[in-house]
């Protein structure tokens, strides 16, 4: 049997207690592997992170039924806070830099539960290698920063906590295509050297599968499908919706798109 | 060439010693969808800021329909004609969507404060005649009928983002600026933005100045585009031409997207 | 059948430190005066709410109360209060009125006739304290120097005005008005002023405790060698406690005795009453004098009635007032007789008596005519 | 029970009332309210006088601060302006009382366009503490310009009169406030189905994306402090003719906190939640007072110890209102409303 | 004697005291973004602790101010537990009002427990002024000038070297996010109150020294606000500025404009100044602009 990190066992999430938003939603993450989560907009995509880390109290959500295992141990009755200790850290969907603290105030805070010092200092070394303008940047205001430069802020303190699992939700919103590419080759990287297990959310599905080694895919609050990278790439439907290839294989333009077109919805 | 409906001359902005932008200048023609890419932090949406009259430029000029607007105040500019959207979401969480798309008729009407008091005569016409031009021009257009009474708070992210443009379109722009409209938005929401802003276009005769990151998009439907790195404009031309610039290449796009 | 007293007491908010003293004096007094039989037969019946010291809620609880009991009585908390009841009071009401204020203006007569002030207005304390320190200069021959001291409210200004003019009349000069907010932290400023203009005498108007044992400390620590005053809410013993030692020498005015005058017939009285009916009580201050020597008008303005076989109202009441002449209050206060004012002019200088911890009298009974 | 209304036009569908099952209930608050001094005694009529007094001077502070976003610390303050226009006027130049009661709300009015003047600049918590000088600085001055206000004596003011008429007794004069009250309420009513009102909640929500929709912010921001003080002066007014005097110590700081109370516990931004914070915050204490007077056997000594109690339930009351239903009354009237309305079929 | 030095010293005194109020305010602000309007009460329970441990239970100064701080803390940590941490994410304005109904409630607790007569601390500094040549300091001020220096230097070493500092600030910022970075968001807010009220009762004690207690005492509270605004909201190094600036101000005022307006300029020449500042600076000397971006 492979060795998964976490695996999240057929949870219900509901809302200010009637907004059933995760209708048994399972998935698994290998230890070391980076896994993609794919799907709509409201599909439950972020939420099934926060019922991960925790968070979901905080929004007046929970998990009803069903469980979350990290390291085989269930998570359940944990504080959001020692859940990161334990090892898992979520990137928040839209950065969530500290906008009134100063980028190594940001920095800092990354590192907050560990104790080692000079770890961090060899780990901050690190970030400023994969992110060379942060450190033209450290005094000054996060809230000032672009919004790329925030998202490697908020990349950089989820390495500095070096979490077992990094869950990232869409770090690749809002940024240059350039710099897209640099973040997931960093991704890619921070798997490969640092040996992160990382759950990924993505918009840009090209993107995420590129880096994944095994695809999951939302909608509706609970998988519709999922797979082996491979696997996933060379199905039709994720070819159309989610890839925006045309049916000769090639990119469609957005001038051919009709006003009354099919929408796909997956029958589950 | 006709004479552009808006223009921006030698923008240079800094804030305390950080130059944001140095030296911008370009010239947006009627009708057309004018592109802004670049960077994270090369001031695209600065850029914006300035046009709209958010930014002060410490030098440089902004001409919007042959008029200098650069001292004139950012209400006084909406007024004009200049329509904005937003990068993070910047709807008035508080009023239902229908009360958000009537607020950008705001400087159009008349009602003043004694009438507003009394809602009598014409405070009353007016109020009427807009509820039904927004109902029949904008909110059928977009096709958000189902949510017009509800508080845009609880909306989905994608209907935010339209109830932002109809907003915009309430405020009879001549030239409608757009930063980022389809970030965070998955491939069939991009697709129904992609289309609202060609029948923008091509049907009301309004000018669009984007910004995004989507290239797809950019390549597809923008008649020209500006590239920005470091506060500077390093290339402006067709989706064609600046695709194949190296510099575009090098500091923006990236090896893999020249296929 | 009973006569019915109403009264609106500020038991809570920033006059509650009285408030509720005075509403037990007045409320003994009058359970007192039942134990001796009431008023030709008939008991009194004390009712009482707590306004808090807000005058809208002061307004309302005394209409509530005028509507519901129809007292021929009523007591008020502050000179706000009564001010905005004096129209209600001359024209529908008609009810005697008593009220926790010394203030000038509710004690004039021809504005407000039902109203009384259960003591000398602060003026005429003024009045009285100018009139010792006209008689006893700290230099043979040269006119004494006097400084006011007062809080930046109605109470402490309230006698200011009648303050300078009768210190003109008796050749004392004021050289020095400081005013501070009650609760002030910092009064060193006011000090330094004092101390360039060097006054034999010092009046506090408008406070309770802060600042006056603040500014007197400090005093001694600038080397000054004034002698401080008070009137008649700042002769109480808390105030000597917080002064301690430096409290040597302070005086100032009370129209009543004290709890500790035990060979006061009045005082006696109170004393056994409270034995009998509050055993667990040690002592009661200075406010609580006032509301019991209150009661004690409002029945002898009904015993007056009833002698006069009147019909016990409002109006009767009122007009019973003016007339009380040489009225021995068993040595509570000096001998009281209403003159132009609806108050009773008469007051005594104390002055403190550190080690004991109590004041005691530097003069006889005073009286201002 | 009602399943649903349809409207045919916009004119219908912009309507105020919308139904006529509320027109009809309005008409019977409105008929409630004209015999109610006949049937109800001198305390009733001045509880319902001080409470629709409140009323006027909620709804005005709610356009400020529930409406506009901006916090005043100063309502108190402007209302002591209105008081002593009025009583000023009357007493020096013998003005008709009713002729005191627009210019009243002018002279508040100016006093709150001095003080909004700088809001442009100064934001949040800066401009709050700002208004709170307000209020410090109009305290000193109703105390300090003894010449026009008799200093901390205050100023009498005559019985009122209209036309001749006199309006001493508790039941005329009620008429007039009510009134007053009606058209306050109505006219912040109107004020929010335009221009106006709309531009109000823009600036709430986020200032600067206002002002790039063409609004102008200082212009509006002004019109807020205007309109909520012009309310204050009227409020203040018609306290100093129900009161006949006005003193500065009528006007304090804590009664600004208290209509701040009110407009929170009635619903920060609704106009029925003005009306219902007034309510509550002028009549519960004085429930609670006579829950104690039940007690008023009891030996005085006992009960002064009780009655401090009052001050701590009516503290807990607002916290515990704040923190069980922070949108305050309105919101709990909605609810309820929502629930008679589906009933019996509540899902 | 000139008096002007000595109106500037005795100033610095009070500003002293003021400041460290103002920082018991600053510290809850800085961590949770609440205005508490109740700070002023915090110092008068302050009070009434010092009182119940040296006038009643005869403990002598030094443990009585640690009891006092203890039991401050725990007052401010029973707050936040019980009532403010309901609270999380409503608009500024219920929050204020949610400290102002605080204030209600513990005045009205302060009245039952030990009654509204006014109330006298023991002695606790030695009675001799200090002479400085210049200017002699009372006592009380003097002592409370020194403690206060202490507490505040005490409580900015905490902020500025401890992990916690950051912690809290980020806290404040936004705390689903710092909840992310595994900080404990709710023992920060804990933590912030019980040094607050801390701070705040401190104060109280040394006002208390010099004027006598009642449960009135917090209306002193309402002098922090000049205070923080001219020091800027979040700033503790502001706060002390803030609140010396304000006790030379108030003193300067006392003794050179209070003898032409009959009396009063000195409470509301805070006010006058604090205007005038923000109308020039409106984020006050030190406060951090609001970031606004679009
Ligand atoms: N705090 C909340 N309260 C109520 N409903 C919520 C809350 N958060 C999310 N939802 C709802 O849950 C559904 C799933 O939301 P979620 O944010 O998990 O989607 P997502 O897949 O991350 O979408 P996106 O791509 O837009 O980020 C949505 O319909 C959303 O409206
Ligand atoms: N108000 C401000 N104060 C200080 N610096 C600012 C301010 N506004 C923008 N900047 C800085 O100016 C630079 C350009 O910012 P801008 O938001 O225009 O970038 P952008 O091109 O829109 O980037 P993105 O694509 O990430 O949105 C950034 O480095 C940013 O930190
Ligand atoms: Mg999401
Ligand atoms: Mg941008």
């Amino acid at each position: 049997m492979e060795d998964h990190i976490l695996a999240v066992n057929n949870i219900e999430v509901v809302y200010n207690h009637v907004v059933l938003v995760l209708k048994g939603m399972s998935l698994k993450v290998p230890r070391g592997a980076v896994v993609a989560l794919l799907g709509s907009n409201g599909a439950g995509k972020t939420t099934t992170l926060k019922a991960i880390s925790g968070f979901l109290p905080l929004e007046n959500g929970e998990i009803t039924d069903g469980g979350v295992d990290f390291d085989g141990q269930p998570l359940k009755g944990l504080a959001p806070h020692q859940i990161v200790r334990a090892g898992v850290f979520q990137v928040l969907e839209g950065r969530r830099v500290f906008e009134d603290l100063t980028v190594e105030e940001n920095l800092a805070c990354g590192a907050y539960t560990r104790r080692d010092k000079g770890g961090v200092a060899s780990d901050l070394d690190k970030c400023f290698a994969y992110f060379p303008p942060l450190k033209k940047r450290l005094k000054n205001l996060a809230g000032y920063l672009s919004g790329g430069e925030q998202q490697m802020l908020a990349i950089s303190r989820a390495l500095l906590a070096r979490p077992k699992l990094m869950l990232l939700d869409e770090p690749s919103l809002g940024l240059a295509p350039l710099l897209v590419e640099e973040i997931f080759g960093i991704i890619g990287q921070i798997n490969r050297q640092e040996g992160t297990t990382i759950l990924l959310v993505e918009q840009n599905a090209q993107m995420a599968l590129s880096v994944s080694s095994y695809g999951y895919i939302m909608e509706n609050g609970r998988v519709v499908m999922d797979g082996p990278v491979e696997r996933l790439l060379a199905d039709q439907d994720v070819q159309e919706f989610y890839l925006g290839l045309g049916s000769g294989g090639g990119r469609k333009s957005y001038h051919e798109v009709k006003h009354y077109k099919r929408r796909k919805r997956w029958l589950s | 060439m006709s004479a552009p409906i808006l223009a921006v001359e030698n923008l240079t902005l800094a804030f305390g010693g950080l130059n944001v932008l140095t030296d911008v200048s370009f010239a947006v023609q009627p009708g057309q969808i004018f592109a802004i890419i670049g960077p994270n932090g090369a001031g695209k949406t600065s850029i914006l800021n300035c046009i709209g009259g958010f930014y002060r430029p410490r030098q440089g000029r902004v001409l919007f329909d042959g008029q200098d607007i650069s001292r004139v105040a950012p209400d006084k500019r909406a007024a004009l004609g200049l329509a904005r959207t937003f990068q993070n979401i910047a709807l008035f969480r508080g009023m239902t969507v229908l009360d958000n798309i009537k607020l950008g008729r705001h400087a159009h009407l008349r009602t003043g404060l004694l009438p507003a008091l009394a809602y009598w005569g014409p405070a009353q016409r007016e109020e009427l005649e807009l509820r039904r031009e927004v109902e029949e021009t904008i909110i059928d257009f977009l096709e958000i009928e189902h949510i017009r009474n509800q508080p845009v708070a609880s909306l989905a992210y994608g209907l935010q983002k339209r109830v932002e443009l109809a907003r915009a379109l309430a405020m009879r722009p001549k030239v409608l600026l757009m930063d980022e409209p389809v970030a965070g938005m998955n491939l069939e929401e991009t697709e129904d933005m992609a289309r609202f802003i060609l029948d923008i276009k091509e049907e009301r005769d309004i000018t669009i100045v984007m910004i995004e990151h989507d290239m797809h998009m950019i390549m597809d439907i923008s008649d020209h585009v500006v590239v920005m790195n470091f506060g500077q404009k390093i290339a402006d031309g067709t989706p064609g031409e600046v695709q194949h610039h190296p510099e575009v290449i090098k500091a923006y796009l990236g090896e893999k997207q020249q296929r | 059948e009973k006569i019915v007293v109403g009264a609106g007491q500020p038991i809570t908010g920033r006059f509650a430190f009285a408030g509720k003293h005075i509403n037990d004096g007045l409320a003994d007094s009058l359970a007192l005066a039942n134990e001796k039989g009431g008023i030709a037969g008939k008991k009194i019946e004390y009712i009482f709410e707590d306004t808090g010291y807000d005058t809208n809620r002061a307004v309302a609880s005394f209409k509530k109360l005028m509507a519901q009991h129809k007292p021929v009585i009523m007591y008020g908390e502050s000179t706000g209060v009564g001010k905005a009841m004096a129209p209600e009071i001359n024209n529908t009401y008609k009810v005697l009125y008593g009220s926790t204020s010394f203030s000038e203006e509710l004690a004039d007569r021809k504005a407000n006739p039902y109203m009384i002030v259960s003591g000398p207005t602060y003026a005429q304390q003024f009045g009285i304290l100018l009139k010792y320190i006209a008689a006893n200069p700290k230099k043979k021959g040269v006119a004494p120097k006097v400084a006011f001291f007062y809080s930046d409210t109605e109470f402490g200004r309230d006698p200011i005005p009648h303050a300078r003019e009768m210190a003109k009349k008796l050749g004392v000069e004021v050289v020095a008005e400081e005013v501070t907010q009650v609760g002030a932290v910092d009064v060193t400023s006011q000090l330094l002023d004092m101390k360039r203009k060097a006054p034999d005498y010092c009046i506090f108007q408008g406070y309770v405790v802060a600042p006056i044992a603040d500014v007197i400390k400090g005093a001694r620590d600038y080397g000054m060698d004034t002698t401080f005053m008070g009137t008649f809410w700042t002769m109480d013993k808390q105030l000597l406690d917080a002064l301690g030692p430096d409290g040597e020498g302070y005086m100032g005015v009370n129209p009543y005795a004290y709890w500790w005058d035990e060979d006061v017939p009045e005082i006696k009285a109170i004393r056994d009453f409270n034995k009998r009916n509050h055993p667990e009580i040690t002592y009661r201050p200075n406010s609580y004098m006032q509301g019991w020597f209150t009661g004690m008008i409002f029945v002898k303005a009904m015993r007056m009635c009833a002698e006069k076989k009147l019909p016990i109202t409002g109006e009767n009441l009122k007009n019973m007032v003016p007339q009380i002449k040489d009225w021995d209050t068993n040595g509570l206060t000096g001998k009281v007789s209403i003159k132009d004012t609806n108050s009773t002019n008469v007051g005594r200088v104390y002055k403190a008596d550190v080690k004991k911890g109590i004041f005691v009298p530097a003069s006889d009974w005073i009286y201002l005519d | 029970m009602r399943i649903g209304d349809f409207k045919e036009t916009y004119a219908a569908d912009e309507a105020v009332f919308r139904t006529p099952t509320v027109r009809f209930w309005l008409w019977a608050l409105a008929a409630a309210l004209l015999v109610f001094p006949l049937l109800a005694g001198e305390y009733l009529i001045y509880m319902a006088n001080i409470t629709a007094v409140a009323v006027v001077g909620a709804v005005g502070l709610n356009l400020l601060t529930g409406c506009t976003g901006l916090i005043s610390l100063g309502h108190a303050g402007f209302m002591g302006v209105g008081a002593y226009t009025s009583a000023i006027l009357i007493t020096k130049f013998g003005v008709p009382f009713i002729l005191t009661l627009p210019i009243s709300g002018l002279a508040a009015a100016l006093c709150g366009v001095i003080v909004g003047a700088p809001s442009l600049r100064m934001k949040g918590l800066y401009l709050c503490i700002a208004t709170l000088a307000a209020q410090v600085i109009l305290e000193f001055t109703f105390v300090h310009w003894e010449s026009l206000t008799h200093g901390i004596r205050g100023l009498n003011v005559p019985a009122p009169t209209l036309f001749g008429l006199s309006l001493a007794s508790g039941p005329a004069f009620y008429y007039v406030i009510m009134i007053v009250a009606a058209i306050s309420v109505t006219a912040s009513r109107n004020l929010f189905r335009t221009r106006v009102g709309r531009a109000f909640i823009a600036i709430r929500d986020r200032d600067i994306s206002a002002q790039l929709m063409g609004i102008n912010l200082f212009q509006y921001k002004l019109y807020a402090f205007a309109l909520s003080s012009f309310f204050a002066g009227m409020a203040g007014c018609l306290m100093v003719n129900l009161l006949k005097v006005v003193t500065p110590e009528q006007y304090p700081l804590h009664l600004s906190i208290q209509y701040l109370a009110m407009i929170i516990v009635g619903g920060l931004g609704s106009i029925l939640g003005s009306i219902l914070g007034a309510i509550f915050m002028t009549i519960v204490p004085e429930l609670l007072r006579s829950a104690l007077g039940l007690f008023q056997g009891l030996d005085p000594q006992i009960m002064s110890y009780l009655f401090p109690l009052q001050t701590v339930i009516f503290g807990a009351l607002i916290v515990g209102f704040l923190v069980f239903e922070p949108h305050g009354l309105a919101e709990m009237w909605r609810r309820a409303k929502a629930y008679f309305r589906l009933w019996p079929f509540e899902y | 004697m000139d008096i002007l030095p000595q109106l500037i010293v005795s100033g610095l005194a009070t500003g002293g005291v003021y400041a460290l109020i103002a920082l018991g305010f600053v510290l809850i602000y800085k961590a949770t973004h609440i205005i508490n309007f109740a700070t002023g009460e915090f110092m008068m329970i302050g009070a009434y602790f010092c009182y119940t441990f040296m006038a009643l239970a005869g403990v002598p100064v030094l443990p009585a101010f640690l009891l006092v701080m203890v039991c401050a803390a725990i007052l401010g940590f029973m707050v936040e537990r019980v009532i403010l941490r309901h609270m999380l994410g409503q608009p500024v304005i219920s929050i204020i009002m949610v400290t102002i109904g605080l204030s209600s409630i513990l005045m009205g607790l302060a009245e039952i427990i030990w009654t509204s007569q006014f109330k006298n601390l023991p002695p606790m500094f030695p009675r001799a002024p200090l002479n400085l040549g210049v200017a002699v300091v009372r006592s009380n001020l003097a002592y409370g000038f020194i403690i206060s220096m202490a507490a505040v230097g005490a409580f900015a070493l905490i902020f500025k070297y401890a992990k916690a500092g950051v912690a809290m600030r980020a806290t404040a910022g936004d705390q689903m996010a710092a909840f992310s970075m595994g900080i404990n968001v709710k023992s920060m807010f804990s933590l912030a109150w019980a040094l607050g009220g801390i701070a705040a009762a401190l104060g109280g004690v040394i006002i208390g020294a010099i004027g006598g207690i009642s449960p009135t005492l917090g209306a002193v509270g309402l002098k922090i606000f000049p205070v923080v605004i001219l020091g800027g909201l979040d700033s503790i190094g502001g706060a002390v500025l803030g609140g010396l600036i304000i006790g030379v101000l108030e003193n300067l005022a006392g003794g050179y404009l209070d003898p032409f307006f009959g009396g009063g300029v000195k409470e509301v020449a805070p006010f006058v100044f604090m205007v005038l500042v923000l109308l020039l600076k409106p984020y006050g000397l030190f406060g951090k602009e609001e970031i606004e971006r679009l």
